[in-house]
Order: C-alpha cells, then structure tokens, then sequence
C-alpha cells in the first residue's frame, strides 16, 4: 500500500486528505500522478503545475523517483511558512 | 521537551515547531547557553501583519507536514553551522490559528562576531520559506485563501 | 520611561541607555506597537562573551558620555526611519557592570518585509559602534583595561 | 568659562574629569589641545593621535572647531561600544 498525503489547497481541493493505493511492482513518481489525476480530476491543473513539489518518505523527490509498497507520498502545494 | 545532543546530553530542543507562543527571552537564553564565546546574536521575528498584496487579513492559520517539517528545520541548522562560523542556532515556528500583531517564526544565530550572525540568521529564514512544508490561510474579506506563493 | 513622540502623543521611549537589563519581549512588543502592517522584525543583540583578542575576560564596565551618547543614538534611529523602508526601530544600550553572558546592547528594526529590517538594524549596530561615546573596560587577568579599538 | 570633559582612558591618565578653563575671546579646538597637553603632559600621545575624536556641545568637531565661553568640550577616547 501506498499512502498518498494532501496538503493545505490540494487537500480542500481533493476532499480528502489521505488516499491509499494498493500497487503490486514499484512505479514512479510520474505515474502515480496520473492516478491521481484520474481519480481527482479537480487536482489536474495543481499536479501538472511547475510550483507542485511531490515528497517519497519525507523527502523531496522528482518524476522519476521510485514508489514502492509501504512509501508515503506527499503533495505538496507551494510553502508560505515564514 | 528535550533532545539528544550529539554529545549526548540532554538538552533544551532549540529547533521547533508548535502550536503555543514562545518567549524571545527564553529561546535566545536557551541558544546562548551553548557557550560563553558567544557575542552577537541576530535574531529574526516573523509576526503577523494586518495585509498582503493590499489585501486586509484579519488572522492566519498555519498548516504544516508533521514529521517532515521538522526535519527541514533540523537540516537548516545543521547546514548553517556547517557553513557559516556561527555557536549555535535555534528556529520555532508555530502553527494553528495566528491573530493578526502576533508571532510566528523565530530564528535565532548566535556567534562570536555580527557579521555571521546576521549572514547566518537570514539565510535560514530564507531557506526556511524555500523548503519547509508549511502553508498559510489567511482570513480576508473574500473568506479563508491558502496562500500560494511566497512574495 | 515616556517621550513625546512627533504625533503628540506619550509613548514608550523606544530609545535608551540604561543600568539595568532589558526584556527583549518587551522592546519588541513596544516596538511593534507602532503599526499593524509589521511582518518582519530583526533584532540584534550584543552580548558579554568571556574572551577578547585572545585574552580571557571576566567582567565588563561601560561608561557614556551622558547626553551625547543618548543624542547619538536617536539620531541612529531617525536616520533609519529615513533611509530604510522600515516602520520602527528602537535601540537600548545599558552601561556600568556587565558579568559574561548578560545582554549589553539591543538593535529592533521592524518592516513590512524582512530585506529592510535585516539591512536597517545591521547598519544600525555598525553606525552604533562608529559614532556613539561609549567606553569598554574589561576585567581580564592583567586587571582592568580599557578597550581602545572596536574590532 | 570652558568645561573640558576627559572620559575613559583620558580621565583616568589625566586623574581628573573635568577642567575648566577661563578664556576672553574664542579659541580652537586646536588652540584648547595645546592648553591642555601643557596642564597634563600624561595626555599628549592620545590627544595628538588620530584616532582621538572632539566634541564642542556634544556634537563632533575638528581641530578648526571654535570654542567660546560656556561651551563643553569632550575629549573622547576611541568608543567600543555595541
């Protein structure tokens, strides 16, 4: 399993805050978006966005970084701590 | 609340995030107390202010990513007394709901001379905005908005 | 401690040299009582450390000229208020004995933006140590000496 | 009457704090120098230095500086304040 966080606008957005998805090999960063998008399609504009920064495990990851069984994966709208 | 230090005491946790105020006093106190060299302290006070982009905000509520927030304020400090010739560095942020003149962020450099000190304390609160998982919700008169970018 | 402030009215005096130690809390809250806009405050504070130029120190004393230091630094901190694009400053030196580790001297720039309060109150502590008559004696092992140069 | 101010290391090598001096009709900052390195020679190294700053009523002055009945003069020894 794969637990997927959204956070702050994205999470008002999804309507949701945590969702998992069940993934048999390890997939990329990539393809996780697009599940995501698919299944909210609310998100697009957000996740194909520059400024979206994705975190594996608590830190900072790419498209290409991998994602496997039991990785927390974060979606992670532009900071304005400070 | 307290940490192990490298040196494996116990120690004050100088680097925080929390929903409570904090004391500036206190925090400095607790940074100066790593060493008796330690003759300028630069501090940043981030606090909330009453606009932003000629907007008026009548509060703020601070959401951030538990766990990995706190790792990036780690990582500052530890990356600022790596690179800079500061004693020690302490950063408290607050999170929850922030009324309007109230305080939001500290940080807090603490070297032998100014000149690091100040180079030290404004580069974190630089990299602080960059790469910690936190986001704002400011109350306007249009209703709650997330800000989503940094000015 | 009151002054009559440009508007008339009785404020703090957000600018003093004095015996007794300050709360940093509490310089800055007089200081951001200025204005609601107030986002970014850095604050400078000197410290007593225990060693100089190599030569370990157990005690300081200040002496000011009493008049001229207290004019020098107001004027500091109209030339702030005009040359940066901060909301207000204030500055507090205290004199007499100071033991290793005490506050000595506090720099409160507040603005909108930090940029400003970090140039303004980092120009402030250097135009502090330039122009205002104040003296160093430090309690060192060959006794007590006068500090005659500012590193 | 001229109120002559010595502070820190001055005072304590001119073992006096203050001097007064009676002049007729104005004087310098320069010609004040010379009077005063007469009446305590233990001075004449740090007020013939560089780095020894003047003031006339509190606000600083060169050597040119004039100097006239019940004015205060400070002699101000290198500040290490801040």
């Amino acid at each position: 399993m794969v637990t997927v966080r959204f956070f702050a606008m994205l999470r008002g957005l999804a309507k949701a805050e945590v969702k998992e998805y069940e993934i048999g090999s390890p997939i990329t960063v990539g393809e996780l978006k697009e599940m995501i998008k698919k299944d909210f399609p609310a998100l697009t504009g957000l996740i194909d966005s520059r400024s979206l920064l994705v975190s594996v495990n608590q830190e900072f990851a790419n498209r290409d970084t991998a994602v496997k069984d039991g990785d927390e994966v974060g979606f992670l709208p532009p900071f304005s701590g400070g | 609340m307290s940490n192990l230090n490298k040196k494996g005491y116990y120690t004050v946790q100088l680097v925080r995030i929390q929903l409570e105020d904090f004391s500036i006093d206190q925090e400095v106190k607790n940074v100066m107390a790593a060493s008796n060299g330690i003759g300028g302290v630069t501090i940043f006070l981030g606090a909330a202010r009453d606009f932003s982009k000629g907007e008026s905000i009548t509060g703020l509520d601070f959401e951030h990513y538990p766990g990995m927030a706190e790792k990036k304020l780690l990582d500052i400090r530890e990356r600022a007394l790596n690179n800079f010739n500061i004693i020690e560095m302490g950063i408290v942020h607050r999170v929850g709901k922030i009324d309007i003149g109230e305080n939001i962020v500290l940080i807090v450099a603490a070297s032998a001379h100014r000149n690091d000190a100040f180079m030290a304390c404004e580069w974190a609160i630089t990299e602080l905005k960059r790469v910690t998982p936190i986001w704002k919700r400011e109350t306007t008169g249009k209703g709650d908005v997330w800000v989503s970018e940094t000015p």
